[in-house]
């Protein structure tokens, strides 16, 4: 991905109509979040343009414009947008989608989740002792599914480190890690020596 | 949620003890459920009135099997123990070291049982968020064909016997082994590691001796590991040596015909078993 | 499929504009165009009302109403309907599905064209447990190129098993399968604990 700044992708300058159908038709074809910047580029128009275009076509398929509010709907999700059924048709949509839901997480493999999610990267050691338990296996699952990768392995010690992969963002339908819920306030009282208990 | 015993078996593949224990994953989850099913916060009161409960979970261990996986719920047995003694004595008065390392273990023990609820909640809201996504339905449709002809043609590039060493490597497992340095307490060295340090030193430039490949390394894992980069370095033709007596200097070039960064993500494949 | 008249479809009649959204709904997720017998079963709408809801629909997208015509189209191909590309913006979806596709593919592609090539006939789940990564994008990638392709679907999991194609071959120059490098030493030990993974 070549850097970009706002001004730097502006070539042909479209009228912000044709941006909006242009805009629709990539996201017919995506297969993945595409992040404004990729949607930049593929149209030689600058980010702002298609930041501003985006937020109008939000705003056309929520029913905010003259059109009706659409079955479907405009989403920022894992660093990027694309098209989702709006909830109110996802029971409708059901039968006409293959979806292999895969087998939920066990309450295990949730903790371990949220401990590499907030302590990233982190390695299986360190996990293993914020849990008191061996995680071996529930990272094994954590990585099939996709959830956590391979951040780094520590030159010293030989442990890979684990962080969390782009699909968790996906799969919590959230845009960015910024997202989650900010975990010191359950820690209530915050006792020191927290940090080096890791 | 599904039956969290079936779950727990199912899940880690454990045998024996987490089934033993019903379903708690490790022990701060069988000693929050146990001061929650007291309704009480996490005090000191408190784990001294669940020490009883959560030594008798513990008494259903009893081969040696399970005990390398009782050993996180005997150190926290043995703490709660140790407290549940000291509550006895007079309070307020540290007379020795002894007690002052009993209320550091105490407050480890706090923090640690603190820090796991804050997790276990986390884990509570990405379940419920994982959850309620997993009903949402993405546009996610294959490429018409008339785009799918437009991609650019693959530029393929690896002969087969790059495939070959890259089939290799995606088999061989992915971590340094670890088994047989724990207890050592030494720092694993990766052999692939010091292979692209060996390297790095050989390739351009003139012959090198291996004192001089060595000179630096303080570690024996670290001069063990780049005789057997050496090794596999050989094996891989890519350096050849000479020693013109026996124990004598040992000098190596690089003589590699071929060598790309993955022939080094290949090397040393045989010690990951 | 039921066979299905007019008339026997019909159960609980909804306002059309409901029907259009979540006719629009089924139709952003369906790969496959749609018959009007088979959204009239999902909807409990008489297929006349489908039928109507979909010219409609046409309509709308084709900008012969208030809005705009869109990016997209509804079209009726093969028996079906299905949301595609509006013609006009091919140019802008070649160029993007151009800079999503480079010429090369990535390391973790190869690796896994790899695991399928060694072990095929093998399912994604398999292949994923091999890597200790999820796999399913590039799996998507490697069929999108052309160099594997279904085997078959087990009929008891419903897993899709995947082969390598011809083309690999032809990359790799040779004629058969049986030309591939031996690398048995490697591939003994049939990791425990993997199966688990999904």
């Amino acid at each position: 991905m070549p850097e970009l700044t706002e001004e730097a992708v502006a070539e042909t300058p479209r009228a912000p109509v044709d941006l909006e159908r242009a805009l629709e038709a990539i996201l017919m074809v995506a297969d993945e979040p595409l992040p404004l910047v990729s949607l930049a580029t593929a149209l030689g128009s600058p980010i702002a343009a298609v930041r501003q275009s985006i937020e109008r076509l939000v705003a056309d398929y929520d029913g905010e414009g003259d059109g009706p509010m659409r079955g479907f709907e405009l989403r920022e999700v894992g660093g990027g947008w694309r098209i989702y059924v709006r909830p109110a048709f996802d029971d409708v949509v059901k039968e006409f989608v293959l979806t292999q839901n895969p087998t939920k997480l066990s309450q295990a493999a949730l903790e371990t989740l949220a401990v590499i999610a907030y302590k990233q990267p982190i390695s299986r050691g360190s996990v293993a002792a914020i849990r008191a338990v061996n995680v071996d296996s529930v990272v094994r699952t954590l990585l099939g599914r996709g959830l956590i990768q391979e951040a780094y392995t520590d030159s010293e010690t030989g442990a890979i480190h684990y962080e969390t992969a782009p699909l968790l963002l996906t799969s919590l339908g959230i845009n960015s890690l910024d997202e989650l819920p900010k975990i010191s306030p359950l820690l209530v009282d915050g006792r020191d020596g927290f940090d080096d208990l890791s | 949620m599904t039956d969290p015993v079936a779950e727990a078996a199912a899940v880690e593949g454990a045998v024996g003890f987490r089934l033993t224990l019903s379903n708690f994953s490790g022990p701060f989850d069988l000693l929050l459920s146990l001061i929650a099913k007291h309704e009480l916060d996490i005090t000191e009161i408190a784990l001294s009135r669940v020490t009883d409960e959560f030594l008798s979970y513990l008494r259903g261990v009893d081969t040696e099997d399970e005990l390398d996986q009782a050993s996180e719920f005997l150190l926290v047995a043995a703490t709660l123990l140790d407290l549940k003694v000291a509550g006895l004595l007079p309070q307020g008065e540290l007379v020795d070291a002894e007690d002052v390392a009993l209320l550091e273990a105490r407050d480890l023990l706090f923090a640690r049982l603190l820090q796991y609820r804050a997790f276990k909640e986390a884990a509570a809201w990405f379940a419920h968020g994982i959850e309620a996504e997993s009903t949402r339905h993405v546009r996610a449709v294959r490429l018409e064909e008339k785009y799918r002809k437009q991609s650019p043609d693959l530029v393929w590039t690896l002969s087969l016997g790059d495939f070959a060493a890259l089939a290799a490597l995606a088999f061989a497992p992915r971590e340094i082994p670890t088994v047989g340095f724990d207890h050592l307490h030494a720092p694993l060295v990766s052999i692939r590691e010091q292979a692209a340090h060996v390297v790095a030193l050989l390739r351009g430039g003139g012959p090198v001796t291996f004192r001089q490949l060595i000179a630096g390394a303080d570690q024996r894992g670290v001069i063990v590991a780049r005789f057997l980069a050496v090794l596999e370095l050989y094996k891989y033709a890519a350096v050849t040596f000479e020693q013109l007596e026996p124990l004598g200097e040992l000098t190596l070039t690089w003589s590699a015909q071929h060598w790309t960064d993955d022939s080094l993500a290949s090397l040393g494949a045989d010690y990951d078993a």
